[in-house]
């Protein structure tokens, strides 16, 4: 991964120098080796803070809808699944393509610190990617974890190791896909009783704290102005008062971004509660490919999404139960 | 110093909840927060840091203030306060960073005019601390001068490997250990002892202990304000409530009303100086951009709060922005940038 | 004065009177028929219309109305909207006073004062003038600038024409924007017509105004030699609770709720540019 | 709303959106005709079924309803021409979805009723009403702060 950093900035350094670009988007050094943060480069000083390992989980592509705007190009590093959400933005009109030069990188899938804490390190002050083994340097002892036992939970499930779009490629090494089917969990619930399910989901929906960061990291949530914070819209909220209101946020904010969702599982990544929010999203990806045809969001730029369209033979939704024509 | 012994603390909840409504960190659905206990439910005391703070038991998230009901022209309104007859509750477990943010939070609602609503859960609550053994990086309640081995409250714990230890340090502590008197038998100060000296060990390794904080100074405001540092510190904030509502000291509140079947209900709840609609009004908005609104919630900890009380910050480094921001920004990037000359 | 913070008291509007298109002036009292509560020039109190919405109002009438509070309100959002669809006997909330007065017992007094307001300005502007006027021997000259946009948006013409014109040492000075049949007046920005008058710097400036009245009309009074720290000007920010709580209508370490409204200009310098 | 202080039998409340051009004028054929439906039915005329946000369902739901159903023109003959395939697709996912969430699959429905089809208005409605009647209250999607008192 060293070398990919290492590249990326020799990259980074180049665009800046010739005056191709104005800003580069990509990670920065944080306190510890575990927590890099977003960040725009705009000189060659600046990049000497730039980092790129295994957690720079965060999708950098929804920051383009600002970026894209500034004056000069911004150069952007998008990792596999970033690609789906920039051709969606782009499809949105949310972004200015022709502002962007997209460079795509290499993922070898990212690390999830709070499930290395888990294992016994709760006080990490060093974590070293060795292959698919993370060496971890804890004040509690030091010790090993396999990189599959310590994966982001949308890494598991990676779709693919294809860029949906790029200008230019950093892939110094062979890039493979998730282990795990991402619809297992979804059938796993499908196969619960209605009851089973509606404690599944108020246990989990409970834990919410309305802090809207699933809405404000998610690529495809990109109103202007959001219904939940549109008095006029008669379901603006901002804390749960009841049970309903959560329900209603996740359930609203689900199907808004049904059929453009390009399941990025940033929301999953950033809840402070850890709800498994993907599971949300997935549902919707997982029946519209079962009604409508295999659909997978943000594989390009153009075309309509499965719910701007329709054939007259489609079923009839009295029909539909757990997504299948009954 | 009383002591009992871990496998009994069951015996200990239990017997707290005969008289009163027993808060403490419960597991449930994966994650550890504040739950009232109840025989069954999954305690997890050494988790240290709970997702919501304790904050929630006296300024909960959402708390109904009043009623309205309307006959014809006329207007009644009806107060539907937390009854105060109600059992009174003990706040078990809490970390000597989240006390001190109840102190923080007190010096806001007990202020004068008082706020009622906090003050009247305030009054019913026993607070029972527990001290820190195993602190983690994200740790910094020391930079705030904080002895999370020694927390305060009224009454103190100490957790180990056999057992609970157990000091009164309050008249409202002394109740409560009558209550449980007899659960517990006398001894554990030189385990106690060790445990401090231990755990002191660990709180100097930590990596923000000492932070300095020497140039966030009432006399530095409008310097502090206008550094143009804020631009890069906030680029990648995402404007979400997140540092906000696991924050244990943050304290705006919005008031709402809600239309029901039978009146209008007026509510509070956490609001975000982070949400872009937080001070919208009809005519304008006083902070239009994520950097004003970013540097609102850092300079209100570090530098207005202490202002307006005695130089007291109102962050206690409890890291938990430090672990839940989704981009990973937080208080100690804007002390370590802004702080003072000490920082590296 | 303040029993319980957040629970307010019920008002019955007794009279409404439609000042211009957009400004309504809302008398209110107490179920019991007397007034609400006691106050001082300068002070707030939160009206709310329940399921609708609460938000801060300047009192605009004096204090020295033992009667009736009155509030001058300018259709601008979702609340004042409603507000201005009551009808005389609606009940609405109203809880208060909140803020700082104007110094009218200490630094105004003996002292000659100068009132420049521009458009629903006036109201905050409106209860110290009326103060003053009602314990007239205990301050100087009183000079009033009052401009709006058209002769049809002046607030309290009635009274300005019928009443203030006609006090002894009190000068008052109207003016538009614009040209407009009907009106033989002044014609110009508050800013530019302060300058005209050439006023005495000596006096104890009150600001109030929209923010760009009020930092243009600073300038001209600065370039006639006032001095900063005898104008005062109100701020207006986003306010939910009323009394320092809630956290959103600061401006550096000071709440406008508690500290201000009510600011001196040198005050405000020493703030943070955020309002 | 209702006062209940004695245990009534459970009468649901129902709401039915219907489309202005077909099933609206459909109701009111019924209505013209005699032909019952029952009275806890609060029809909400929307100029077509696909109007019907999915948070106008919700918002049903939280206000007390019991049951939610949406009427619009048979497909292929939207007013609008393809108004009714996009709502036949948004309410295909999102019963699916409620269902997904624990909340029960009969509870919301959709069906066409054209401007000429009073009876069977009349009968869906019928229909409908019993079957939620069956189903019973509203437990799971509803706010609890709304039905407060009652």
């Amino acid at each position: 991964m060293r070398d990919v950093e290492l590249k990326m900035k020799e990259r980074a350094s180049e665009l800046l120098k010739s005056g191709e670009v104005a800003r580069v988007i990509g990670w920065k050094k944080g306190e510890f080796y575990h927590d890099p943060q977003p960040a725009s480069f705009e000189s060659v000083e600046e990049l000497n803070a730039f980092v790129y390992n295994g957690f720079c989980g965060a999708n950098l592509s929804k920051y383009l809808i600002q970026m894209s705007k500034k004056e000069g190009k911004t150069a952007i590093f998008l990792k596999p699944c970033d690609s789906y959400s920039f051709n969606q933005l782009v499809k949105e009109h949310r972004i200015v393509r022709e502002n962007i030069h997209v460079i795509a990188i290499e993922c070898q899938g990212k690390l999830d610190i709070e499930k290395i804490k888990a294992k016994g390190f709760d006080f990490v002050t060093e974590v070293e990617e060795n292959g698919d083994e993370i060496a971890v340097a804890s004040l509690y002892g030091n010790g090993a974890v396999q990189k599959d036992e310590v994966l982001l939970g949308k890494c598991e499930t990676c779709k693919g190791k294809v860029h949906q779009v790029k200008d230019e490629e950093i892939i110094l090494h062979e890039m493979q896909a998730g282990k795990k089917n991402r619809f297992e969990e979804v059938e796993k619930l499908e196969a619960m009783t209605e009851d089973e399910r509606f404690a599944f989901w108020r246990e989990q929906l409970q834990k919410c704290i309305r802090c809207n960061a699933c809405r404000n990291v998610c690529p495809a949530c990109s109103c202007l102005k959001c219904v939940f914070d549109n008095p006029a819209s008669g379901i603006a909220a901002k804390a749960n008062d009841d049970k309903f209101e959560e329900q209603l946020f996740h359930i609203i904010r689900a199907f808004h971004v049904s059929g453009r969702c390009t399941d990025c599982g940033e929301c999953s990544r950033v809840c402070p509660q850890n709800i498994p929010l993907h599971l949300l999203n997935r549902k919707f990806i997982k029946d519209i490919d079962g009604l409508y045809g295999e659909y997978q969001a943000g594989e390009t730029a153009e075309g309509k999404t499965p719910l701007t369209s329709y054939t007259e033979g489609d079923a009839e939704p009295n029909d539909v139960v757990n997504g299948e024509v009954r | 110093m009383f002591k009992i012994a871990k496998e009994r603390l069951n015996e200990l909840y239990s017997k707290i909840a005969e008289t009163f409504g027993l808060f403490i960190p419960i597991k449930k659905g994966g994650e550890v927060n504040y739950h009232v206990w109840g025989e069954g439910k999954e305690v997890s005391l050494e988790t240290l840091k709970t997702v919501k703070s304790p904050k929630n038991a006296f300024f909960p998230q959402s708390e109904n203030l009043m009623k309205f009901k309307t006959e014809g022209k006329n207007l009644e309104i009806i107060d539907v306060r937390w009854d105060k007859t109600e059992k009174p509750f003990v706040m078990f477990g809490v970390k000597a960073c989240d006390y001190k943010a109840i102190e923080v939070l007190d010096k806001v609602f007990l202020a004068d005019p008082v706020d009622t609503y906090y003050q009247s859960r305030r009054e019913a609550t026993t607070i029972v601390t527990l001290a820190c053994s195993r602190p983690e990086e994200s740790c910094f309640c020391n930079a705030f001068g904080i002895d999370a081995t020694a927390p305060q409250g009224d009454v103190t714990t100490w957790l180990d490997g056999e057992n609970l230890y157990w000091q009164a340090n309050t008249q409202k502590g002394e109740a409560l250990t009558a209550a449980v008197k007899e659960l517990l038998t006398e001894g554990g100060e030189e385990k106690v002892e060790a445990q401090k000296a231990s755990t002191k060990a660990i709180m100097e390794k930590l990596p923000f202990a000492s932070l300095d904080l020497s140039r966030f100074k009432p006399e530095n405001l409008n310097e502090l304000f206008e550094d143009p540092a804020w631009e890069s510190m906030s680029e990648a904030c995402l404007g979400c409530g997140t540092c906000t509502f696991v924050c244990p000291t943050c304290q705006c509140f919005d008031i709402r009303d809600f239309k029901t079947n039978e009146g209008v209900i007026r509510y509070r709840c956490w609001d975000s100086c982070m949400y872009s609609d937080f001070t919208l009004m009809a005519h304008g908005n006083s902070r239009t951009t994520q950097m004003q609104r970013f540097r609102q919630r850092f300079m209100h900890k570090l530098v207005y709060y202490p202002s307006q009380n005695d130089g007291l910050y109102s962050c206690v480094g409890c890291g938990r922005c430090v672990n839940k921001c989704p981009q990973k920004l937080n208080i100690v990037k804007v002390i370590k940038t802004l702080g003072g000359k000490n920082n590296d | 004065m303040i029993e319980e913070t957040l629970i307010p008291k019920i008002g019955v509007v007794t009279d409404i009177r439609k000042d211009t298109p957009d400004v309504k002036t809302f008398r209110v009292v107490g179920t019991d028929g007397k007034k609400l509560f006691k106050h001082m020039p300068g002070q707030c109190a939160m009206v709310s219309i329940p399921g609708v919405g609460e938000c801060m109002f300047s009192i605009t009438s004096s204090p020295t109305n033992e009667e009736y509070m009155e509030f001058s309100i300018k259709k601008c959002g979702c609340v004042t909207e409603v507000i201005h669809a009551l009808e005389v006997g609606a009940q609405i909330t109203v809880r208060g006073p909140y803020g700082k007065n104007f110094p009218v017992e200490e630094d105004f007094k003996g002292k000659d004062l100068l009132f420049i307001a521009g458009g629903i300005g006036l109201a905050p502007l409106r209860s110290v003038i009326n103060y003053v006027r009602h314990y007239r021997k205990n301050y100087g000259k009183v000079v009033i600038v009052y401009g709006a946009r058209s002769k049809d948006d002046l607030v309290d013409i009635d009274e300005i024409q019928n009443e203030w014109v006609n006090e002894p040492n009190m000068e008052v000075y109207l003016t538009i924007d614009r040209p407009q049949e009907g009106w033989d007046g002044h014609v110009g920005f508050v800013p530019a017509y302060v300058k005209e008058l050439g006023l005495d710097p000596n006096m104890t400036a009150v600001l109030c105004g929209p923010p760009i009245m009020i930092k243009f009309t600073l300038a001209g009074l600065l370039e006639l030699g006032f001095e900063k720290s005898r104008v005062y000007t109100t701020l207006e920010l986003r306010m939910k609770c009323g009394v320092g709580k809630c956290g959103r209508c600061n401006v550096g370490d000071k709440f406008v709720c508690k500290d201000g409204p009510v600011f001196r200009m040198t005050e405000l310098d020493e703030l943070p540019d955020e309002y | 709303m209702q006062n209940v202080t004695e245990k009534k039998e459970f009468t649901p409340n129902i709401v039915a959106f219907c489309c202005n051009w077909c099933s609206y004028a459909g109701a009111d054929l019924a209505g013209s005709s005699r032909l019952s439906y029952p009275a806890n039915v609060k029809i909400i005329r929307v100029p077509c079924s696909c109007r019907v946000n999915p948070s106008f369902i919700l918002k049903a739901y939280q206000q007390g309803a019991d049951g939610v159903i949406l009427c619009g023109c048979h497909p292929g003959d939207c007013h609008y021409v393809t108004g009714n395939y996009y709502t036949r697709r948004r309410m295909s996912l999102l019963f699916s979805f409620l269902n997904y969430m624990g909340i029960e699959k009969e509870r919301t429905r959709v069906e066409w009723v054209s401007a000429a089809e009073g009876a069977r208005f009349s009968a869906v409605m019928n229909d409908f009403v019993q079957k939620i009647t069956e189903l019973g209250e509203n437990k799971r999607l509803t706010d609890l702060r709304v039905k407060e008192g009652e």
